[in-house]
């Protein structure tokens, strides 16, 4: 194996630990159980990687069996570096048709003809999401596969996850992407994140969303915490009208896991003039930028309309994440997020 | 983000200390607390206590809801809950007071402060919450909400209040123990302690 | 549980360190060297040492990226690291190493992370580290993990004055917006009294302008006002913010798990590597944060050893003392550097017996200094409630009781500590602790002792529980004892004047100190009687009050202070009609005590105009005296001029035949049953029993016999003489 | 040393404080045994009223069945204990209408409430198949300035948006929504079929599906030959959850010329999947 590949492999050792590496190469089907056995995870990664390098040589793989399982490895762990959603627009009537085949095919085609060196892997998750791996090179160069491009896509939606693209390439793949999904157009989601799943589910609805019902909601009888006859809660029907309203807005149950959500402001400074008087002279927008972080936002911001930390009903800033599903806004002077879904 | 319970009432109607019969060796104390988080550990606490059966409300803020007016027993005690971390948890209990009929503050308004060691605390908040205190002529106890020992104690002392206000101690009123109890704003100690 | 056991192991080799120091330290030192040598010899093949090797001769610009054998022995290093700990040699070659970036800045950061000391950190390689720091191009962020580094492991240095050498130096960072904070954290740690300089005050000064009145910046300059008030002229907040956090997240877990494995493996290593100094200022730092566990090890030590941290430098006194006086002894605790030695004092009865014939005011003041920020960092601004139940917070203030009490005063700071806390105390929090420490505090002169006691105590003794009282009232009475001793020791013959505490110049003319005292009397006699009254006469209270009333009847003949004060009638008539004889009697003894008192205060009227008891004073003990004797013995309850006045008809519709016996030594709710006993004792033949026949002159006088025989010497005191 | 003394004696009393406080809690045991017998007590009741109302429900059916019957026997049925049966006969009228609404429902009636003091109104659709009650969705709609979708949990590959142009919900929205219902409808169907197709048949084996269910894929082998025949489906019609074309592919194309064969393949295209595997197999043309 050459030097390269060394390298490529090393570092896929490297920055995936032990127990992940190992399931991963349980994922592929190339290794045969001895040779799986054979490898012991419990020594250190350099040792590890010397195996590796071993059972490769013997059997005269190269690079491409490498990435290979570089790309079932992100599959295995995608919550890795940073996911951003794109929204295809104005589908054609074929949209729906498209299938597996045909669209593997065509992405190729297309994207060779735009770009002399690149190489295309795509895999199809047992959750119907196509995976699709893109070594890029240009006209002079091969395709590095050290920083390659990942994209997930559903087939019949409108959306698609794209991580580590840079602007150069990012027209080529658009076209690709247009060409092969039967869409016409191509817009940034404005919504990005570590977990590949949280964006997805956001996008695709796939979290458990709160409709008012003339029911009375499961919600309520959740909310309920009398632990003693005399201990009476007054006021516990707008603590569950909190909750509500809560769970409508950022939804029920685990939510999709946001890190961040940017709110760019352009408006005009509000507040009394004699306060502050260079604020309220200077002419212009007035630019701030407010950047909510957190663990998990959502859950988070859930749980401060539910406990009444935030006022409810759920000030639109900020059920409109869920709404748009974006998590990047500019709100412009009629002060509500500019909406571009 | 902003900030505030928005919940509105229709019904402004005044919190009133006699408008109810009182129980037979019961007394019953309502918990206004904006967080909603020490109320519930303290209620736990306080319905244990065995001499007498003690009702426990709890409320995030004033006015309490119209709808359960008549299933509420006769409040002998309003305890307002104040996190002095928190600047909202002031404010709140202010705007709360004047939904309580000027009968309570005859003895029956305490007010129990917690986290009032912490770093974060601005002398300014400390001081005004005192001020409030004295010019109520309101009871201010402070609560170590964190430990076991704490809510305990705090219970206690509460209880204490609470029998004198539900007139279950013969030899004593409320206005009798509020007169002794009430709070007083503290000189200003500023001899820096290292020096 | 861990540290518990960890914590006895500590103090159990630290107990045999205690024993006999010298001898100790010598084999300690033995068997370290020997254990030293123990480890080169099996390390010698070890490919760990391979590894230092490769690190400490690798040559300049060798490439990271893609070096194998790089890799494979940080990794090795970095095993043992978290394994075992790095011994000093190789902490100071990888330190070498990292900081003079002879492979460039990328491995730097993760080798600091990995130095963790397995006993001491050699001071020279700190220091020629810190000299890399002006050399090597190290970005900001990698500085500041190298001085975060320093401080964790402040106290494992194997010695302090190199670095001291290069005070100035270090210093000079501090114009440095970045790393300013934890310079200042390591000057803080540093600085004694010669590195106070003007020029550094002013440099100080100027920073505080650009910056604005950052903690740090303050709280280095506190306490180069201790050391030099002159120089710095600028007054410190009182309530002044933690300045310094505790900075050792990297290497926390790591630290304090090896600490562990070696706390039990090789505990001479670390017991005895600490100096006196190291000590002590891990205490003081502890002291900061005490929810800083990496250092633990160190600091607990530190405790149990309070008097091994003065033993290791008795090793060089006590000779001393033998040969000379106390001059020389007095110097060895100049010798000792201030203001990090003060935890130790603390601890130490010898430096505090120093202390206290030493009438040296700096030396205080930097113990109060010491105290007075530990107790404010420990007790009023605590970070999220973390350190409320902490283990070493109790440790702390029954060292700090024990020490007053040695010293049989309170610290000033604690005091003044003492009337911020009352403000915020919820009344169980530290209770004993806390009512003992206030009933350390020195007189409070009158003026002020409303606003700065009893306001407070007010609120928390009817708020509280019924423990809370007695505890209270117990509190108050050993308060006025130490008052009342102090007074008898201290005051001077010809009472005009007497200096408040031994140390401080506060003075205090004796009126002065007869009104704080009179205050505080009356104050208890208010919290009785109401107290009393709210608990229903709780007879545990109530003994509790008694106590204190058997110290003030005494004032005069025990304490020679010429005041006498009776007890309010919400005190007197809950012990008259008590329901247990102790009460009653011990009310007695007391009524006793008072007229003893009062008859020599008269003579000594008589003699000199020493005070003038009020008339009204006497008229009350009369008026009290009157009640009890016709009450007890006349059976003249609720007569005219009693002081328990009843209508006549109320006393008839009760219908209680001979109402005005019903108190008497016979129908007493307390003595009821030995009339009872008596009655079957005198006559057993009796079917029906007539209290009343004892009454008669005969069996009265055995009757009286009978109680006085059951230890009731109260009521003889003040049986009136037929 | 009374300072140590004292301090004892401190100590001591809040020692008894706690002994107090924890003698308090063993004093609540028996409270909370009671408490649990006063639950038990209530169950039991709560047990003894559930009874009591199937009792009611059975006496129920009987009467509906007779009020659907003539009136003359129900008289005579009905004249004993008249006050009983005057409620039973109020109660049978209620439980006709709660299963009227349930019919209108099924034909097509939509669960609406208004939200947000009218400004608003919520739509719950449920999809249902062979009987099966399947997902829910819904739909938040604000009806003021002009009727548009606010909110709704509908999967992104039902074409929602061209749906409410192409039906121009503005204007009227019942047929939107029967529109809508009907994708949904298809596509829970087309799902379960699937899932069914995945449980049932496991010798089949699904080479490829997408998310909408709109392609299916399968790998069907002849009984004795073991030749491979792929079957391919695909739902062009997203309202129906029948395939639009199907079409089988193998090597030996005798066998697919062959008249059952054929016939298959009009099955597939009129016969839910699952049902006309199981068909297909016990004829024998694949295992």
């Amino acid at each position: 194996m050459d030097d390269f590949g060394r390298r490529l492999l090393q570092r896929l050792v490297r920055r995936t630990p032990a127990q992940a590496l190992k399931a991963t190469l349980g994922k592929w089907e190339r290794l045969t159980v001895a040779q799986r056995q054979s490898v012991d995870f419990t020594q250190p990664k350099v040792a590890v990687m010397e195996q590796l390098v071993a059972i490769f040589e013997e059997n005269g793989w190269t690079v491409k069996h490498i990435t290979e399982l570089e790309m079932i490895n992100y599959m295995e762990n995608a919550n890795r570096g940073m996911w951003h959603a794109f929204q295809m627009t104005d589908p054609k009537d074929d949209a729906n048709a498209v299938e597996m085949m045909q669209f593997k095919e065509q992405f190729k085609s297309h994207l060779s003809e735009l770009v002399r060196h690149v190489s295309v892997k795509i895999k199809k998750h047992t959750d119907e999401a196509l995976w699709i791996r893109i070594a890029w090179g240009d006209s002079y160069s091969p395709p590095n596969h050290l920083k390659p491009t990942y994209v997930v896509h559903h087939l019949q939606t409108p959306y698609v996850f794209v991580t580590s693209l840079n602007s150069k390439q990012k027209p080529f793949l658009v076209q690709a992407l247009i060409l092969s999904t039967g869409y016409q157009g191509i817009k940034d989601a404005n919504l990005s994140g570590q977990k590949l799943t949280a964006i997805r589910d956001l996008l695709m609805k796939q979290y458990q969303q709160i409709f008012p019902s003339k029911y009375n909601s499961p919600l309520t009888e959740k909310n309920e915490t009398v632990s003693n006859p005399h201990i009476e809660r007054e006021q516990s029907e707008h603590a569950s009208k909190r909750l509500q309203m809560a769970c409508e807005a950022f939804g029920d149950g685990i939510v999709p896991q946001l890190q961040t959500a940017v709110y760019k402001l352009e408006t005009k400074f509000r507040g009394d003039a004699n306060t502050n008087r260079t604020m309220t002279k200077r002419e212009g927008p007035f630019r701030c930028l407010v950047k909510f972080a957190s663990t998990n936002l959502l859950e988070s911001f859930r749980e401060c309309a539910s406990s009444g930390i935030a006022s409810t009903p759920v000030s639109p800033l900020l059920s409109s994440i869920t709404l748009k599903g974006r998590n990047y806004f500019v709100v412009t002077e009629n002060g509500l997020p500019s909406s571009q879904t | 983000m902003k900030v505030g319970d928005l919940s509105v009432y229709i019904d402004m109607s005044l919190l009133k200390p006699f408008s109810k019969l009182p129980a037979l060796n019961a007394a019953t104390i309502l918990l206004v607390e904006r967080e909603e988080r020490f109320q519930q550990n303290l209620a736990d606490a306080l319905v244990g206590d065995t001499t007498v059966t003690v009702n426990v409300r709890l409320a995030k803020s004033l006015p309490l809801p119209m709808d359960n007016e008549e299933s509420r027993p006769r409040i002998d005690l309003v305890v307002f809950i104040i996190n002095l971390t928190s600047e909202l948890s002031l404010k709140s209990a202010e705007a709360s007071l004047k939904y309580l009929d000027p009968g309570y503050f005859l003895g029956k308004v305490c007010f129990l402060a917690t986290n009032a060691r912490n770093t974060s605390v601005p002398t300014e908040r400390l001081d005004a919450m005192r001020k409030l205190a004295a010019s109520l002529h309101c009871p201010l106890l402070f609560a170590e909400d964190q430990t076991p020992d704490g809510v305990n104690s705090a219970t206690e002392r509460l209880l204490t209040v609470l029998k004198v206000a539900a007139g279950l101690v013969p030899t004593a009123t409320a206005l009798y123990l509020s007169s002794l109890t009430r709070c007083t704003i503290p000189p200003d100690i500023d001899q820096p302690s290292f020096e | 549980m861990a540290e518990m056991l960890h914590l006895s192991v500590t103090s159990g080799s630290d107990s045999s360190a205690l024993s006999d120091q010298s001898a100790s330290s010598r084999v300690g030192n033995r068997s370290l060297r020997v254990a030293e040598k123990e480890r080169r010899k099996n390390e010698a093949e070890d490919p760990f040492v391979a590894a230092l090797k490769y690190f400490s001769d690798v040559e300049a610009g060798t490439p990271v990226v893609g070096n194998d054998d790089f890799e494979n022995n940080l990794v090795l290093v970095e095993k043992v690291a978290y394994s075992r700990g790095l011994h000093p040699e190789a902490i100071s070659i990888m330190l070498e190493f990292a900081m003079s970036l002879r492979m460039g800045t990328t491995p730097c950061v993760r080798i600091l992370k990995c130095l963790i000391p397995a006993s001491v950190v050699p001071q020279e390689a700190v220091v020629r580290a810190w000299v890399w720091l002006t050399v090597g191009k190290i970005p900001t962020s990698t500085q500041i993990l190298f001085i975060k580094w320093v401080l964790t492991v402040f106290d494992m240095i194997d010695g302090k004055d190199h670095l001291r050498a290069v005070y100035g130096f270090i210093f000079s960072f501090v114009t440095d917006e970045n790393l300013s904070p934890f310079i200042c954290h390591v000057l803080y740690l540093l600085t004694r009294k010669e590195s106070v300089r003007v020029f550094r005050v002013r440099k100080l000064l100027e920073l505080q302008l650009k910056l604005g009145r950052q903690p740090y910046l303050l709280h280095l300059l506190s306490l180069y006002k201790v050391f030099c008030p002159e120089l710095v002229t600028l007054s410190i907040p009182s309530r002044l913010r933690s300045g310094f956090k505790n900075h050792n997240n990297p290497w926390k877990s790591a630290l304090s798990a090896v600490q562990k494995r070696n706390g039990c493996q090789v505990p001479s290593s670390t017991s005895l590597l600490f100096t006196n100094k190291d000590k002590t200022a891990s205490r003081k730092r502890k002291h900061r944060h005490l929810e800083l566990p990496a250092l633990r090890s160190v600091t607990i030590q530190m405790d149990q050893t309070a008097s091994s941290s003065i033993s290791s430098n008795s090793r060089m006194v006590v000779p001393l003392v033998q040969v000379h006086s106390f001059a020389e002894l007095l110097e060895n605790i100049h010798r000792i550097e201030l203001p990090a030695q003060m935890g130790s004092l603390l601890g130490s009865s010898l430096a505090l017996q120093y202390l206290d014939c030493v009438q040296d005011e700096s030396a205080l003041l930097r113990l109060n200094f010491w105290l007075g920020f530990a107790l404010h960092e420990e007790f009023l601004f605590c970070g999220d409630g973390a350190s409320q139940t902490s283990e070493e917070a109790l440790l702390f203030l029954n060292k700090l009781l024990s020490t007053q009490h040695f010293l049989q005063e309170g610290f000033f700071s604690s005091e003044a500590f003492l009337y911020k806390f009352l403000n915020f105390w919820d009344g169980s929090l530290f209770r004993p602790q806390i009512l003992d420490l206030l009933s350390n505090i020195p007189v409070v002169p009158s003026t002020k002792i409303g606003q700065l006691l009893f306001e407070p105590l007010m609120q928390l003794f009817f708020t509280s529980s019924l423990f809370f009282k007695c505890g209270l009232m117990e509190c108050l009475n050993s308060m006025l004892l130490k008052w009342l001793t102090w007074h008898s020791v201290y005051a001077l013959e010809d009472d005009l004047d007497i200096s408040l505490n031994s140390h401080t110049s506060i003075n205090m003319t004796l009126s002065g100190f007869k009104d704080s005292v009179m205050k505080l009397i009356h104050f208890v006699g208010r919290l009785a009687s109401v107290g009393l009254q709210l608990e229903g006469c709780h007879s545990v209270l109530l003994s509790f009050i008694l106590d204190f009333y058997e110290t003030v009847c005494d004032t005069f003949l025990k304490y020679g202070l010429p005041l006498v004060v009776v007890p309010p009638p919400g005190v007197f008539y809950p012990a008259l009609m008590a329901t247990d004889p102790v009460s009653v009697d011990r009310l007695a003894y007391i009524m006793h005590r008072y007229k003893v008192n009062l008859m020599s205060a008269k003579t000594q009227e008589k003699v000199t105009e020493a005070f003038y008891i009020s008339r009204q004073t006497i008229r009350e003990f009369n008026h009290y005296m009157v009640v009890m004797v016709n009450c007890l013995w006349n059976s003249k309850m609720f007569h005219p001029g009693m002081g328990v006045q009843l209508g006549e008809e109320l006393l008839l519709r009760s219908n209680v035949a001979q109402h005005w016996r019903s108190f008497d030594l016979i129908h007493h709710p307390a003595f009821l049953s030995y009339a009872v006993d008596f009655h079957q004792r005198c006559w057993p033949a009796r079917r029906d029993m007539d209290l009343n026949s004892i009454k008669l002159a005969k069996p009265w006088s055995w009757y009286l016999e009978y109680l006085y025989s059951q230890g009731y010497d109260g009521l003889k005191q003040i049986v009136p003489a037929h | 040393m009374e300072g140590a003394s004292s301090k004892g004696v401190l100590s001591h009393l809040s020692h008894l404080e706690v002994v107090t406080r924890s003698r308090k809690c063993e004093a609540q045991q028996p409270g909370r045994v009671a408490e649990l017998k006063a639950k038990a007590a209530a169950l039991v009741k709560q047990r003894d009223q559930l009874k009591a109302q199937i009792q009611i429900q059975q006496n129920l059916q009987k009467l509906r069945k007779s009020m659907n019957k003539h009136s003359n026997e129900e008289e005579e049925e009905m004249d004993e204990d008249s006050e009983n049966s005057q409620l039973l006969r109020l109660m049978a009228r209620h439980s006709h209408l709660r299963d009227l609404l349930d019919a209108h429902h099924l034909i097509g009636g939509y669960d609406v409430i208004k939200t947000s003091q009218g400004k608003g109104m919520c739509v719950s659709l449920a999809t249902a198949y062979e009987g099966v009650y399947l997902d829910t969705y819904n739909l938040e709609l604000d009806l003021k300035p002009k009727l548009r979708i606010r909110r709704h949990n509908i999967p992104p590959f039902i074409p929602l948006n061209q749906l409410a142009e192409q039906s121009n919900m503005e204007a009227n929205i019942k047929p939107f929504l029967h529109l809508l219902s009907q994708h949904l409808n298809a596509f829970a169907g087309r799902k379960q079929q699937l899932k069914l197709v995945k449980e049932n048949h496991k010798s089949i084996e699904v080479m490829e599906s997408n998310v909408l269910c709109s392609i299916l894929v399968l790998m069907l082998t002849v009984p004795r030959q073991k030749t491979a025949v792929l079957c391919t489906l695909d739902y062009t019609d997203q309202t129906r959850c029948l395939p639009t074309n199907a079409r089988f592919e193998s090597e030996d194309k005798e066998l697919l010329n062959s008249p059952d064969w054929k016939k298959h393949c009009s099955l597939l295209k009129d016969t839910p999947l699952h049902k006309a595997l199981t068909t297909m197999k016990t004829i024998g043309s694949i295992m």
